[in-house]
């Protein structure tokens, strides 16, 4: 006999402790089923493209690393690739390298937090966030070794890197990367076959290929669900043609296969970072470049696989020092295109867990 | 499989139960320390400590005991209490040109009736509005002359917005702890902001102020 | 000072009101039984109230080393005063009500809340009686009277006119109602297994702790009882990733101290029931004295729940209610039908079963729980964990246009 | 590596099956009319040759003199990538076909579009401002736009 109730709509957000920051969701509840959602976006809107047309392209720089704060030096990859492909500029060896190491770090550091508060809000009490913040605090240690600061970076310059990495960079790296492994292995026996988390994350949330590719869903969230498409494989920038790595992808397409897919990564990251140490070879860092760079009135696109998917900037030049127009393709923001085709149906406990496992940073959300 | 993922669970976090050294926490500003700590902490050999402070012994004997505790923080550090060096600085304004925010504010007279290469302007006011600095770096890396280093502190708290705004006469005082970020002379020397050893005008700059009468001789030549 | 005294024998209520008697006139029954009231209550509240606050600070240093940080070291020795610290912030905030709140329901509801807490520490035996004395119907007294929080969450929640309040309160009802039930047929294998329904008589009957006698017994009514005091991986109700705070949303200052303080007395109360139905109370051996193996043997229990809570993480709504009716009950029904089998068989007498039966019965009970959990695990499917391998999409072909692949290989050979 | 497939290629292709479709082309981009733009992207989405089934992005910008929209494809079985450009004449009332239909993608980038440059999307499902709230004044986005 069905049981009418009375639908109960809810302002999720934009002060909840799940929604990675200050997104709303607008949802109906039918008792503990989700049958109507609607995302509210906005609320840490900065308006990062029109100011990105009143700064030169260094400054624009500090501004991407505020777009995804917890993956700054991939934002700060991906714009100035956009700015070299569309001035030109060379980047010595030396400095690819290092944009390599650095945004790979970030990588590992932008998949711990993701994997941290997926469990922080499977209800795990807090246990994996901070096992995943103690390892993240060692890449961010890191990167105050490489520029100074530990989350808005502002590392790469158009043309290279800021600054080549101190000598006591190597040895803390080298550390790293040996017990990274086995933190791992601990991190995987207290989620992986866990009970709990298996029966609260398989079948849940999953995602078709098909209905991925046409929402223009990238990143992990694009691998799960088995598309193997990484634009570090698929339009190799810097050394990555270089570099062996594999491309993990999930089976199913669930909360679960976004997990495992981003766990794995980790592991490839910290392949190639160890590859990079081996190849790297003294020299400059930076080629020379003017600070105010005046490129020909033309426009660029370029995307980057950043840890949420596809960073994309589009630039347009009219040949000043600074744009006439940024535009972001931000993958956070895109991503949430199948929010409410996934979570129509399932309870309100795994609606949280199925956001989670979007892992979207509302600083990219809004921009 | 039948929960033995659970036991493996627990398995990992009792293994962090027992693992001191996996400890993240830094006790800031305070370290709670016990009777070895102490004595480790004061470089005062045990007995003696015993002897001497009997009172703090057994305070930290019940954990009472405190010691002073910095967060680890690399030379590069960006950070506030900018270093600026009034004889390297020749009023060129070209932080305050390249500060994405805009925040330093620099006003500037002739010091002579003939300016000249070298030759350095009159600063009136050198305005640095920390309440809404990034710390981005950008304003070091723009000086030609290395006048202005970004410091290492990160403890300024303020009850009012405009006592962040940091003045000449302040930044003339300040203590003089360059961080070595983007200033490689001061890296290739080793040196370490957070041992408090201040940095005269004349070891913080890459290159030394040119003589007068290489200035002249350049000048002349023109 | 006042634990001293509850652990000297003879401190119960019988006892007390001895002591006033023999100088009070026989008209002054009534004062003589209020006096004997006011002093039990003044005594246990301080004890319980106490403990509580020591296993705050227990639990949030053990989770903090769980977690590989510190806990709460700052006030006092090794962080020891901070739930006075913490009593202290939550009782001088500002207390506030809702505007549409049903206000005196909203205020009953945390003394609701606790009262039945407490009154369950007036049955346990901490050594021989309790302070009670031996209540004959000591099961059941602590069984109905913990069945009483239920409705008090439900008050806080339906009270507040919060949504998340609401949800948390509708969660807790389906719960708490739910987990009754194992944890009763449980209860109930116990008193047959002990012939008796008094907590002080279960523990005299425990030659061999119950916990080895019937292994599934104890599984069952730890999880059921973790599933009653709303703990992890149970802790719906106010699981704070999807509702902020459930039922207690809305509260604040002292009532919500209140409602803490009851939150935090769940376990040491599940801990102690667990120590006297399961692991024989009191009895010990060597020279320790009762009381302490007590405590010792609630804190073992106690560790053991913040263990899990720093572990696990929190099943689902419909995952846990599932749990209940579908994995506990019939647990509980089979360990019920084996134990009530076996007592049939031995059919004890006035003495109660003798240890030789009890070995016994552990023996075929061990059997039986490993059979009976693997059945269970396998009829609930979970254990069925194979996912298919991961087959690349022909969608897309990242290598097209691409020598990549030509090139890693090309350096494979040259290696 | 990703091959842009230049505008000559794409925009014989596109000429061949959506007729009086292209406007110009260049090296790199291919520019379409906007009432033709739905044709064009359902017919590169279902196109067995250029395959875009994977809808990059959505940009607007102000040129003052008219708006274009620059939509960037890709082939993920391909990896090609392609620009298809539209300018919209006009400063008011501009509407634009939605391509929601074709890559679902689009929906919340025409949104943004629609919030920050005022470019009006028709047949989109739901075409509200997104960052910013109802009855805010203006698009900001535009370079008229003055606070």
């Amino acid at each position: 006999m069905p049981i009418n109730t009375q639908p109960v709509t809810i302002n999720l957000g934009p002060q909840h402790p799940s929604t990675h920051g200050v997104f709303r969701l607008r949802v109906t509840f039918d008792g503990e089923q989700v049958i109507d959602v609607e995302p509210v976006f906005g609320y840490l809107h900065r308006g990062t493209e029109k100011l990105a047309e009143e700064r030169n392209y260094v400054q624009i720089v500090t501004l991407t690393d505020r777009l995804d704060y917890v993956a700054a030096m991939t934002n700060n990859l991906a714009y100035v690739r956009t700015v070299e492909s569309l001035t030109g500029i060379e980047v010595p060896e030396r400095g690819m390298y290092l944009r390599v190491i650095s945004s790979e770090l970030q990588r590992i550091a932008s998949h711990l937090i993701a994997t941290g508060f997926l469990l922080d809000e499977l209800g795990a009490f807090h246990t994996p966030l901070i096992y995943c913040f103690r390892e993240r605090e060692r890449i961010l240690e890191m990167f105050e070794m490489l520029c100074g600061a530990r989350i808005t970076v502002s590392y790469m310059r158009p043309g290279g890197v800021l600054q080549d990495a101190p000598t006591d960079f190597w040895p803390r790296l080298d550390d790293f990367l040996t017990s990274m492994p086995g933190y791992l292995d601990e991190l995987e026996g207290l989620i992986t076959e866990n009970e709990v988390v298996l029966a609260r994350t398989r079948d849940l949330g999953i995602l078709s290929a098909q209905d991925a590719i046409n929402a223009s869903i990238t990143g992990p969230v694009l691998r799960a669900t088995g598309v193997q498409w990484d634009l570090r494989k698929a339009e190799p920038h810097e050394v990555y043609d270089r570099l062996d790595f594999d491309v993990p992808i999930g089976s199913v397409g669930d909360t679960f296969d976004r997990y495992y897919v981003r766990i794995q990564e980790i592991r490839q990251s910290l392949r190639m970072i160890q590859q990079c140490v081996a190849q790297i070879e003294p020299g400059p860092v930076r080629s020379k470049a003017p600070y105010f760079i005046r490129p020909d009135s033309v426009d660029a696109y370029v995307g980057t696989e950043s840890p949420k998917g596809e960073l994309g900037f589009y630039i347009v030049s009219d040949g000043g020092i600074s744009p006439y127009r940024m535009h972001i393709r931000a993958p956070s923001f895109i991503n949430l295109t199948v929010l409410r085709e996934l979570l129509i149906g399932w309870k309100l406990a795994d609606l949280i867990v199925i956001f989670g496992s979007l892992d979207i940073v509302v600083g990219e959300v809004d921009r | 499989m039948y929960g033995l993922g659970l036991v493996k669970g627990l398995m990992v976090t009792a293994k962090n139960l027992v693992l001191p050294s996996r400890m993240m926490t830094v006790q800031y500003p305070n370290r709670k320390v016990g009777l070895l700590g102490l004595s480790k902490a004061t470089g005062v050999p045990l007995p003696k400590l015993l002897l001497k402070d009997p009172i703090t012994s057994v305070k930290s004997l019940l954990g009472m005991a405190e010691v002073k505790e910095s967060l680890p923080q690399h030379p590069r550090f960006r950070g506030e209490e900018f270093s600026w060096y009034e004889q390297r600085c020749t009023g060129c304004a070209s932080c305050a040109k390249y500060c994405p925010l805009g925040i330093i504010e620099i006003v500037t007279s002739e010091s002579g009736d003939q300016m000249q290469e070298g030759q350095k302007y009159h600063l009136d006011k050198f305005d640095i509005d920390i309440g809404r600095c990034m710390f981005c770096g950008l304003c070091v890396e723009a000086c030609p002359y290395d006048a202005l280093h970004m410091g290492s502190g990160f403890e300024e708290g303020t009850y009012r917005r405009q006592d962040l705004v940091i003045d000449k006469r302040k930044l003339v005082s300040a203590k003089k702890t360059p961080s070595t970020w983007f200033r490689p002379q001061l890296a290739s020397k080793k040196y370490d902001p957070h041992k408090g050893k201040n940095v005269k005008w004349d070891g913080a700059g890459r290159h030394e102020k040119p003589s007068l009468e290489q200035q002249q001789e350049k000048w002349a030549k023109r | 000072m006042t634990e001293i005294l509850i652990l000297r024998s003879g401190f119960d209520f019988n006892g007390i009101y001895g002591f006033f008697d023999e100088f009070m006139p026989d008209s002054l029954d009534w004062l003589v039984f209020l006096i004997t009231s006011l002093i039990l209550a003044i005594v246990i509240i301080n004890a319980v109230v106490l403990s509580t606050a020591l296993l705050t600070w227990f639990e949030r240093r053990l989770l903090g080393r769980f977690q590989s940080r510190l806990g709460p070291n700052r006030w006092g020795p090794f962080g020891l005063l901070q739930p006075i610290a913490d009593l202290v912030s939550l009782l001088t905030k500002e207390d506030t009500i809702p505007e549409g709140a049903d206000k005196p329901i909203f205020t009953l509801a945390p003394i609701v809340f606790l009262a039945p807490a407490l009154i369950v520490f007036s049955v346990i035996p901490l050594h021989g009686g309790s302070f009670l004395g031996n209540l004959n119907v000591g099961l059941i007294f602590v069984i109905a009277i913990t069945s009483i929080n239920t409705l008090a969450v439900f008050m806080a929640g339906w009270s507040s006119l919060n949504k998340y309040a609401m949800f948390g309160a509708m969660r807790a009802v389906a719960m708490l109602i739910s987990y009754e039930i194992p944890m009763g047929i449980t209860v109930v294998a116990v008193a047959l297994v002990a012939q008796t329904l008094g907590l002080s008589d279960v523990v005299l009957a425990q030659d061999i702790p119950y916990i080895l006698v019937m292994p599934l017994a104890f599984l069952v009514f730890i999880t059921a009882a973790s599933a009653e005091m709303s703990r992890t991986p149970f802790d719906l109700i106010e699981s704070d990733s999807e509702l902020g705070a459930g039922y207690h949303t809305e509260y604040s200052g002292a009532k919500f101290a209140l409602l803490q303080l009851t939150e935090f007395m769940a376990p040491i109360i599940v801990a102690a029931l667990v120590t006297t139905l399961f692991l024989s109370g009191w009895r010990g051996y060597g020279p320790i004295p009762g009381p302490v193996w007590f405590v010792i043997k609630t804190f073992i229990v106690l560790f053991g729940f913040v263990w899990i809570r720093a572990s696990w993480p929190r099943l689902r709504v419909d995952q846990i209610m599932g749990l209940a009716w579908k994995g506990l009950l019939p647990l509980s029904i089979i360990n019920l039908f084996v134990v009530a089998i076996e007592v049939f068989i031995f059919n004890p007498g006035e003495n109660g079963l003798s240890t030789t039966d009890l070995w016994i019965m552990t023996g075929v009970n061990w059997g039986v729980t490993i059979i009976a959990i693997f059945a269970i695990f396998n009829l609930l499917g979970q254990s069925k964990s194979e996912r298919p391998v991961p087959v690349i999409s022909p969608l897309a072909n990242m290598y097209a246009n691409t020598n990549t692949v030509k090139k890693i290989t090309d350096l494979a050979e040259a290696e | 590596m990703s091959i842009p497939i230049t505008g000559e290629k794409a925009a014989i292709r596109i000429k061949q099956n959506v007729p009086d479709s292209v406007v110009v082309f260049d090296d790199t981009n291919v520019w379409v009319e906007v009432d033709k733009l739905l044709d064009v992207c359902s017919f590169l989405k279902d196109d067995v040759e250029l395959d875009m089934q994977f809808l990059n992005s959505i940009s607007a910008v102000d040129y003052i003199e008219y708006f274009e929209l620059v939509y960037h494809l890709r082939s993920l079985r391909n990896n090609t990538t392609l620009v298809i450009k539209a300018k919209c004449f006009g400063r008011e009332n501009i509407t634009v076909p939605s391509v929601t239909s074709v890559w679902k993608g689009a929906e919340l980038q025409e949104r943004e579009a629609w919030d920050l440059m005022g470019i009006k999307f028709s047949k989109h499902p739901n075409m509200k401002r997104i960052l910013l709230w109802e009855g805010f004044p203006g698009h900001p986005l535009r370079k008229d736009f003055i606070r």
